[in-house]
């Protein structure tokens, strides 16, 4: 009888065997019968140990010694899991139906041991390739990343804010400036305040621009060619800019409106 | 150093480098191409990349591809040193830690029931907290049937820690028995 | 490798870069002495060492010495690029800050006394600044009234961040105001 390794280890030594000739400690058979993940671990085992063809498993042996293991773990009163009995009712169930005449017309597929032999299979697959993953280098043991140190500077990411948030925050001023209702401020007055602060950065650079320079009548609208003068207009009004002519007919100029504290330079 | 300036390839792989050597986790090529703030075509990162990984061919660390990035990492022939350092080395998970993490990479999306299936044991629900909490895997969705039970999959995490790139790297699933008896 | 062999001195370097390299904290001479399983002297190793700093003296990492140890640390010139890897998100913008900016949008160009008018309370200067450092409102002009107060208004770089073309593309608020306040 040729004794496969039993892939368990025990308090870190590999345990390949139950040594035949020695007395056992009932609690070093436990620990041994404990070693094994479950009925199909301990099945497999059984047919490595006793050699057995999986693909034309003797039921009689197999269930026999099956069993005999599982009497162990009781004796031990090792707290048995369910799923152990479970496997030796499906076991018998097995034996059984083996044992009932064979109709002729049955199919080799319906032979009784199919669906076990399919599980064994699997499971052995998954049990090695697990010791296979269980070996692999990971990061941790057995794989160093770098992880060299840098000062860090937080590069602070501004907050994102969107239209909604800048609506809300409207509506928010608008909720509690009540004397606002006479500056109810629609598309056209917006487009208008654009043109004012896009006027007064202009004057800010130019100091001194001639007022027809201050439209495109080229590549402008009508309608922009309007808000524009709204906007200019809007500006003298809150005394932002002061138009001038020296003349009749001479060009008018526009520049940013001087306060007579300041700027008689 | 200004952006505007220009800066040879040279330079700029040592911003990768720096990168690199200095990050925990492995870097992505989006990540990569923040450290120019967006002035880098993906084609030049991996030109860049590819000549990095050239340079340090005959050093102490190696750059590898893993699932989510780009990472250094000391070759395999310095790890028996490396462990010196780190005596109480993390403990092995439990062969049913394992077989599970296997079922779980292997059979994908999985329930427990799945799982507990091809073990032919009830799971321990300690074994996928374990998992989890190692981030190895994690919840996908649900199975539609009663009691709607999860679907765990393993995670991009997982992958990286194995030193995959994707689960078609896994080590093949060998038919063993087959082989072993015929 | 076996420790028994014969290694030269670019080897030992090697085993050191390994580990500094690979290390979250700073190895201590004690550390670094495990590495070579107690089979080197003190001497020897900070000689190693400072052959290593060497090595690396024009490349992207130097060899430091802290208080605890040694580390690698990326050069002081590349934190500017490392620091985009992992930019931190900044709080929301407080209230002030986002009514003082939609008054700027929609009432431009203002003063912070009409500012102050229209909230009720003191414009704090460090709302102004913020919006200023971001790009989002710069100062047109000056009001020509004692104090010259700067008038402030929208930049184009504001229309490009919320995605508009021009000021007209904000959404008004004209039903509410009636339906509010009459």
């Amino acid at each position: 009888m040729i004794e496969t390794p039993l892939n368990a280890k025990i308090k870190g030594e590999e345990f390949t065997a139950l040594p035949k000739d020695l007395y056992i400690p009932p609690d070093a058979l436990e620990v041994y019968l404990e070693a094994f993940e479950g009925p199909l671990d301990l099945l497999l085992y059984l047919i490595r140990k006793h050699n057995l063809d999986i693909l034309d498993i003797p039921m009689a042996d197999l269930t026999r010694q099956y069993m005999q293991y599982v009497e162990k773990m009781r004796a031990i009163k090792l707290e048995l899991a369910g799923d152990y009995l479970l496997m030796s009712a499906m076991l018998i169930e097995i034996k059984s139906r083996m044992l009932l005449p064979k109709p002729a017309e049955i199919a080799e597929e319906d032979d009784p041991r199919a669906e076990l032999v399919r599980r064994l299979m699997e499971y052995e697959a998954i049990k090695l390739v697990a010791q296979r993953l269980d070996d692999m280098p990971k990061v941790g043991d057995g794989i160093s990343v770098a992880s060299a140190y840098y000062q860090h500077i937080s590069q602070v990411k501004p907050p994102g804010v969107t239209l909604d948030d800048l609506t809300e925050a409207w509506r928010n001023v608008l909720k509690r400036a009540s004397h606002f209702k006479h500056h109810k401020i629609g598309r056209a007055e917006l487009s208008v305040r654009e043109h004012m602060s896009i006027i007064l950065r202009r004057l800010k650079t130019d100091k001194f621009v001639e007022f027809t320079q201050l439209f495109d009548v080229v590549n402008d609208g009508i309608p922009k060619l309007v808000v524009c003068f709204l906007a200019i207009l809007e500006l003298a009004r809150e005394g932002l800019l002061r138009i001038t002519q020296q003349e009749a007919f001479s060009p008018i100029y526009v520049q940013i409106a001087l306060d007579s504290n300041h700027g008689h330079d | 150093m200004d952006m505007t300036e220009v800066v040879n390839a040279a330079e700029l792989k040592n911003i990768l480098e720096a990168a690199l050597l200095t990050s925990h986790e492995p870097l992505s090529l989006d990540d990569l191409l923040r450290l120019f703030a967006g002035r880098m075509e993906r084609a030049t990162l991996r030109m860049l990349l590819d000549e990095l990984k050239q340079d340090w061919s005959q050093r102490t660390m190696e750059l590898v591809q893993v699932a989510s990035g780009y990472r250094f990492q000391a070759r395999e022939e310095y790890a028996d040193y490396l462990a010196r350092l780190n005596p109480e080395r993390q403990a092995r998970y439990s062969r049913a830690v394992m077989e599970t993490l296997a079922i779980i990479a292997y059979r994908q999306p999985v329930t427990r029931g799945d799982i507990e299936e091809i073990r032919g044991v009830t799971v321990n629900p300690n074994v996928m907290r374990q998992l989890q909490e190692r981030d190895w895997i994690d919840v996908v969705g649900q199975r539609e049937v009663p009691g709607r039970p999860s679907l765990y999959a393993t995670t991009k995490h997982f992958l990286d820690d194995f030193n995959l790139r994707s689960l078609a790297d896994l080590p093949v699933m060998e038919d063993f028995v087959q082989g072993e008896i015929s």
